[in-house]
């Protein structure tokens, strides 16, 4: 059971170009920072990446897309990031947008073994175009199938040897979900500790869905919208 | 007429002692600011939060605490934190009692729009598609007309659609309206707001019974 | 919000004859031994309950069975119960068996609002009969649907009053998916505690599920197979 | 001929460093025992742990923690418990490696029957018919003839089917087969066991290379 490795240019090192990789997180919260790094210094083109987000233009993904490594991304929401929408409306990247639960349940569909899931979202909207529509107990499901990704990269809290991984907060997002949908899956924690320390009852998600991990460093965790209230006023 | 916070002010008297209610960005964001004492009500954040609180104090902020909107948020007591498939699991299964959010145009047949304006950089729907044709009820906070002064309460809506005869209820700064029967049905107006500029910002079919009142704050 | 019940009476006062009930647990481990013996107590019949086992004679379902409350069981075994199988073969009771895979997942499903699932369990068995098979990737699998049920019936170690509950070991088993499940989930717990007393990151089932829940007593938690090893041996 | 115990050292020679496995009740149990040291298996009990460890000493025992037989069970230093619904996803979405498990009947073409005999009380499949649908690797450890004399190793199954075309290998009394191209291969003889033997004792279609070996434990 030899899970962990030394850093992040060694857990992406077989991540080969063309290949379709699942990214944790939600905007810039809970990415796996450092193998965004490695995949940057590494330079691999030509990826898919599955991610609810795509960065800013300085920071996650975004790091990814200005060296023009993504040849499509599929996410929910693009948000705000120059360099992507210019390579958008270029024609550089491909961009396929699907709702949010939508590509939860997608990812999450491939970790439980279940080729498809039912969802309303998107019944009678362009999203719906092409799928499959079945009626149950009255009302319009689409069809959707599993994702499955070559890798998947996600971020956690803590972790141990035996790669079972505790996430933090909202950290959390997409992170469950994809590390269950890779066929191959890196886990980058904060902290790295021996087996036997995590408390069983409170893994997040098994070991037996991660294949690599590793502590990483000098996590910057930028916050996108920093938002404060003051005293005595509510919001 | 009312103006950002008096549409959030009205619409927060729609939640109720109990309730489990998904805000969206914008004008449902302020709803919260309203929901009037004594009342216990337990916000979710599509992100992976069921009892989400005020924004932090200064230096209080936790990068990996935010809410749908990538705002740095703190958590009541109480509150759950989830992975992002079970959080459009519990919308889905109909958990998530009322769902506020804004939209661009809504139909007559209670369709909404509020995702993608052709032409224009689309962003994407983020968790909109999975909330509008999910929950049990959906009241959009929005206003009645555009910059141009057109109507964006339509008989059919013009952009790409978000979802299809899901909108309940609308509160504009005009008025707040019931959706059923393929019409508006005016249900009270805002302060100072005749009827006749309720007709002239309605495009799809209203319907005003003769005992529509202004709306108490 | 308010959901804490003084004791499993209140709880189950409206649970009526007809109806069905899922009730968690996985043999005796982690069962509602409280409300179902408040079940017992006020003698509610025509039940439909849907749980992987059945209980023994004396303890669990079993205590139901005995009083003839159970109309139909629908589980994945039902081990050793000599009533039941009394009852099974007067033809007093009807009886389900479904995949213990596909039991778990149809009731997870009704808490993700999906309205079916696929799964590969009992393909070119009689558990295929009159199901929708379909291919997926060369594999076919059978459309099973989601369960729901009137009132679902778990069991946790610790809860507060928001509803949130956190199990205990392999006692969690069918609880979480079966608190998903139900139109009304009533959860009987170990410990009750204030809001806030729970670490949010370590929820198992989150308060949205719960409608009712309070502090058990005097649980018996019968061991169904002790099984013990002696120093030097393994197994 | 091996006896209960032997199968479940033959079969543990099939666990290789790294995996993950799950074990049937009755002689695949036994395996746990045989596991050769310095491999590091996970074992996966389907009712909601990774990470099995030996029975309980006498007064360890805790109700909260038992295996898929019900039996009180420890565990292992990296252990992890998780619902019903996780369990059986991880063993659908075939990241548990090897299955080995005990059966009634097998066919020729890797069918197998080993929850219900007609005529007699029938007690569930439990999560049977879940592995073998979904296992990638699946071994079946059981006795080659019944109480009367006759094969299990069947041309096709006379009871009530668990799962079709799933069994890979299986190790009897008698030998080691693997299960392609429907016949029963065999790979290994037990020790003082003819090929004499384990043709009278094989129904279905058997195949048998020149140079099967005793088998070493």
């Amino acid at each position: 059971m030899k899970k962990v490795v030394a850093h992040a240019d060694e857990a992406v090192q077989d991540i080969k170009e063309g290949m379709t990789l699942m990214l944790g997180g939600f905007g810039l919260c809970g990415i796996p920072e450092n193998c965004i790094s490695a995949l940057v210094k590494k330079g691999v083109k030509n990826l898919t990446c599955i991610s609810n987000n795509a960065g800013v233009d300085d920071f996650g993904i975004g790091l990814m897309l200005q060296q023009k490594q993504v040849k499509k991304m599929i996410s929910s929401y693009v948000g705000e990031n120059a360099e992507f929408e210019r390579q958008l409306l270029s024609g550089e990247l491909e961009v396929e947008l699907i709702p949010q639960g939508t590509l939860a349940t997608r990812c999450m569909a491939a970790g439980y073994g279940m080729p498809a899931i039912f969802t309303p979202a998107g019944v009678g909207t362009e999203v719906a175009e092409g799928k499959e529509i079945r009626k149950f107990n009255g009302k319009d499901y689409l069809m959707e199938l599993a994702f499955e990704a070559d890798f998947a990269i996600v971020k956690a809290w803590k972790g141990d040897t035996m790669g079972n991984l505790i996430y933090k907060w909202t950290a959390r997002n997409f992170n469950p979900v994809m590390a269950m949908g890779g066929k191959i899956t890196i886990a980058e924690v904060e902290e790295l500790v021996p087996a036997g320390e995590l408390d069983p009852d409170q893994i997040h998600t098994p070991g037996i869905y991660v294949h690599r991990i590793f502590q990483g460093k000098n996590y910057e965790k930028r916050i996108e919208q920093r938002t404060v209230r003051f005293e005595n006023k509510t919001i | 007429m009312l103006d950002k916070n008096g549409i959030a002010k009205r619409i927060a008297k729609e939640v109720k002692d109990g309730m489990y209610v998904n805000l969206g960005i914008g004008i449902p964001t302020l709803v919260a600011n309203y929901i009037p004492d004594g009342i216990s009500v337990v916000l979710q954040s599509e992100n992976g939060l069921l009892g989400m609180g005020p924004f932090p104090l200064e230096g209080e902020e936790d990068a990996d605490l935010i809410n749908a909107g990538k705002q740095t948020i703190t958590t009541l007591p109480g509150s759950a934190t989830f992975d992002s498939a079970l959080s459009f699991g519990m919308i889905r299964a109909g958990k998530v009692d009322l769902t506020i959010l804004g939209a661009m145009e809504v139909s007559e047949n209670g369709d909404i729009a509020n995702w993608k304006i052709p032409g224009k950089m689309v962003k994407g729907m983020g968790g909109a598609m999975d909330l509008v044709a999910s929950a049990k009820n959906i009241i959009v906070a929005m206003q009645q007309v555009n910059k141009h002064g057109e109507s964006k309460l339509l008989k059919s809506c013009t952009l790409p659609l978000t979802g299809v005869n899901c909108v309940k209820k609308i509160v504009t700064e005009l008025g707040v309206y019931e959706v059923k029967d393929g019409a508006f049905h005016l249900l009270e107006r805002a302060p100072g707001v005749s009827l006749e500029d309720i007709k002239k910002a309605t495009e799809g079919k209203l319907v005003i019974n003769s005992d529509v009142k202004e709306m108490e704050l």
